[in-house]
């Protein structure tokens, strides 16, 4: 998709009615947004009413403050198998303080192998992982909370 | 002052508690589901943390999930809302054990008030009337019958085991209480395995009326006057006014009076509902709501008192600011609960919100946390907005009501505001001679 | 794919109900979408705000009653050219009463040709056509009020 | 009462006036240009007539068009809103001519008070101070130094001809006015081809104080209060508050005192606000608006009247409900106008709304024809929202206006919001301490 026919979609795209359009052929991909509404198409997308929209409310005031993870994580694209927190609580790599984490990154591990812990109640939950595979990346920050649903791990399945 | 305070709950009660707190300077934490991701409760919210699947029973009545949430936001406090664990008295204690302060009565007064018997015993105890009966079951029907000597036909006859409806008649003479005992009787064994039956005054036109208490911490107890809640289906309140347009005001005197006698009794803490059945001149207490009701609004508009932050300013410990004989009451306000269901069968209608028009202007209130494009959600109970008018008397509360009616759009969704219509312009709502039976006949005739 | 297919598959889109269409084929994938917006492409389309959604609002009211003959005008197609009147009133297809019509169907009429008269605060306005040719639709009834812009004449051009 | 009403204006105020008909019981018609054909004002009414094509002049102010809409829908009064033909003394005469009732004064005192020297003249014949000045013109400085000696220094030299704030010099003593006197004439003679100049009393720090007044057709005029109007850029109103926070209760009863009897004495009939200014201690009439105005909605919040229909019982003939001594003033309201302009910049902001959130809660009012998908013409003003709170005191009403707008979400064109939170959060906005120089202040900060 040359720069001529990309001008041409945008062109039709901005007289339609339409608030996305998401191409995809031969290895290319384009997404086309317009309006305020949409921001992004992902199960985190911000609902319409919040967006400041093309121009900007200038002093409007960001209407959430995530805890800072959350954030950072969604900005990551997962391409490998994701083990995701079952419970609100707060992730740690290691039993103690003092021990060397349950895992690290290249490790090989097994289904049923513990991955990690997630404090919640004072009680320290067990995180397993539920495939065989290399542990391709580590998620979140050990010591941090961690959100219901919120990815920890991600596996290259072996 | 708290610095920083959980919502455990969602929709537009959320958000009434976070405008409650921003306009307090306190800092808000909001708790969802999955499935409420992209809710407006979460959008304003200072802070926001998922804490399950869409599941109530894994999310918003997950009390491990919403304790961790709290741990790891460092809140100093918990708002319940209604509903959910708003009155779930394990909840409170755990909260108090963790260090949280719930935004409610202690768990030992949740659990006094919760269970209908016992606070049946705390009403006697203080002098307030209860729906006279034969306090408990009745082992011949001749006791039935001395029973009712106290109190009177018409009586209805109740399985001890029954609830939702079943296993009841209504009596009124000793010839069908003859007839009719031995018969509840064996439907109470077939039905719940238990024969046993007992009786109570049955009134035949009940208005349902509630009184709003408030009481600090210091001790002080006062009332902010009735809500008048007898339109209803099937227990469910459809809409809500204050004052009541049915009950004279020396009787709503002496009830509020109860009310107030018996919060201090049990040494209440927090705002708190009393409800009450009423044939007009006589008045019997039910049962107690130890949470901000749903209906709240209609005495915040009728007083100008802001209720929930009265109800932080208490758990901060503060003493109230008013004396019983501060509050004022001005005009007339009436609540209409608009659900996402079949105006006349009932049956849910979840779904996306693809147009919405908000009625305004003077004296109209919207609480709700629809928004174009908001996607209205299977899980949970079926409230999308509140709309509150306040008018200078009912006259111009019930006009402003159908004025504002036909100015709210919601399309995407089925919703009860044609019912709703259908209540306002009903004659029995216009003369305020409604009864819990009314919704009945309205529907009825649709 | 090329963009001619594209704004096809847009028609369809816009003037379908939906509000995503993905669509997958011989390695290429397109995404459109549309906000709840946008509701109709045409300039008479009612606002969002109150139109009844796919479901409808059996008992909402019809929140516009406009006077009669705009509604019924609205249905009709002109092909023509068509005389439009300039000024809210009333119509009136003769000068008096007794008199017969300036026009009727099939008169060929000249530019500058009264063909009606619009009462605006009890003065008589006469309405001339702006070109030559044949009336083929009156669109007003004798007596009826119009209001601004609203079509009076159809008229075939010669 | 009238039957159907004829709304000569669009916007908000229309349909703000019809909300106010619908909840009476009386018809409405809608009125408007080819622009506005998918207006919420043309939706909500009963009928609706095409007026014109988009510029005003050829549509809201097309007096033939307007009565000749009236005429054939059969109204039997009309209401101009503010703005276009509201204060149109032809107008006003020509309804009366058709048998239409117009809502507002008679054409005479529309005349008398909408010229400035006369209502000027009526004010000092009353009693009812002025800014003091030299009465006319000045035949030499001579005559300008004795003028100042009953009235002193600070004062401002005008050109008679002038006007927009050109052709005008402030001076503080007898050095500085000697050395002007001759320049403003100069520049007076170069800019408007006419040398005249006269002085009046120059206001260091003025407060902008209305005052609203109420009379019936039976001679009873009473007045609700006042109204706090200084924060304006360019003598346009940006933020307005009841009551003042900034007056003491002593000399706001006199200058009220003084608004009813101004109102009494050209015997009034209609909603009127006399408009002051102030340097808290002293208070000068300046002019008589014979309309309602943008901010009679704080009023409305804090005395629990609606000021609409009010004005339709006195056009219908009736008496006032209320007297002076039953109007009671409740709490604190603030009102926040929405523009679609730049906020910095004020350049205007037309455009489609491609996304809306409206603030809603207790104490929170909007009046808006805001609806999305809406398209905001290029042809009218510029308001687009008017955002009302009302608080049990200032300090809850100014939280309670800061948490709303931080919900107001307007998307597609740029709105002042975020110019009204730089003001609520100013320093001189939370003291109370502003004057009509003060948005100079906050707009130069920026």
């Amino acid at each position: 998709m040359d720069i001529g026919e990309i001008k041409k979609l945008i062109k039709l795209f901005e007289s339609s009615a339409l608030s996305e359009l998401e191409l995809e052929q031969e290895g290319h991909r384009i997404l086309l947004r317009q309006g305020a509404v949409i921001h992004s198409a992902g199960a985190y997308a911000p609902p319409a009413v919040v967006s400041d929209g093309p121009i900007g409310q200038e002093s409007a005031p960001a209407p959430t403050a995530n805890p800072a993870p959350k954030t950072a994580v969604e900005e990551i694209k997962l391409t490998g198998h994701v083990i995701p927190s079952p419970m609100v609580g707060t992730f740690f790599r290691a039993p103690s303080p003092t021990s060397p984490p349950y895992v690290d990154v290249g490790d090989h591990v097994r289904k049923g192998q513990v991955l990690c812990l997630v404090e919640a109640m004072k009680l320290m939950n067990e995180i397993e992982s539920d495939i065989d595979g290399k542990i391709t990346r580590i998620l979140q920050e050990n010591g941090k909370p961690v959100e219901y649903g919120q990815p920890l791990f991600e596996i290259s399945p072996a | 002052m708290f610095k920083k305070i959980l919502i455990a709950n969602r929709g537009e009660i959320a958000i009434r508690i976070i405008r409650a707190c921003k306009e307090l300077g306190i800092g808000t934490v909001a708790v969802h589901s999955t499935a409420d991701e992209n809710s407006l409760h979460v959008r304003f919210a200072d802070e926001s943390v998922c804490i399950g699947p869409p599941e109530s029973s894994k999310s918003y009545l997950n009390i491990p999930a919403i304790i961790s949430a709290a741990e790891i936001t460092g809140v100093d406090a918990l708002h319940p809302g209604y509903g959910f664990l708003a009155e779930n008295a394990n909840f409170a204690e755990i909260c108090a054990s963790c260090k949280i302060k719930f935004l409610g009565p202690s768990a030992e007064q949740i659990r006094q008030m919760g269970d209908k018997a016992s606070a049946r015993e705390l009403a006697k105890k203080a002098g307030v009337p209860v729906i006279p009966g034969s306090d408990g079951k009745l082992a011949s029907v001749d006791e039935g019958i001395e029973a009712v000597k106290a109190i009177g036909y018409p009586v209805i006859i109740k399985a001890t085991a029954g609830g939702g409806g079943r296993g009841m008649r209504v009596v009124r003479s000793d010839v069908e209480l003859r007839s009719a005992f031995e018969m509840v009787r064996s439907e109470a064994a077939a039905a719940f395995g238990d024969p046993d039956v007992y009786i109570e005054k049955f009134i035949e036109n009940p208005k349902h009326i509630e009184v709003q208490v408030m009481a600090d911490s210091h001790g002080n107890v006062i009332h902010l006057g009735e809500r008048e809640c007898s339109m209803q289906r099937r227990h469910q309140k459809l809409v809500e006014e204050a004052p009541s347009p049915f009950m004279d005001r020396k009787t709503m005197a002496i009830i509020a009076g109860h009310a107030v006698s018996l919060a201090s009794a049990i040494g209440y803490e927090s705002l708190g509902t009393l409800e009450f059945l009423s044939d007009g001149k006589n008045f019997y207490f039910i049962e107690m709501n130890t949470r901000i009701q749903v209906e709240h609004t209609v005495t915040e508009e009728i007083t100008g008192l802001d209720l929930v932050k009265e109800q932080i300013r208490i758990a901060a410990g503060e003493r109230l600011r008013i004396r019983q004989e501060d509050v004022t009451f001005l005009g007339h306000s009436i609540e209409c609960r608009v659900n996402a269901e079949d105006p006349f069968k009932f049956t849910p209608s979840p779904g996306r919100i693809t147009g919405l028009n908000i009625p305004g202007g003077p004296g109209v209130r919207v609480d709700t946390a629809l928004y174009n494009d908001a996607v209205i959600q299977p899980y949970y109970e079926s409230l999308v907005a509140k709309l509150i008018v306040h008018g200078i008397d009912r006259e111009e509360a019930l006009a402003k009501m159908i004025r504002a009616l036909s100015e709210f759009h919601i399309a995407g969704i089925k919703t009860t505001i044609p019912l709703l219509v259908k209540i306002m312009e009903s004659e029995e709502f216009k003369t305020g001679n409604y009864f819990t039976n009314t919704m009945d006949r309205i529907i009825a005739e649709i």
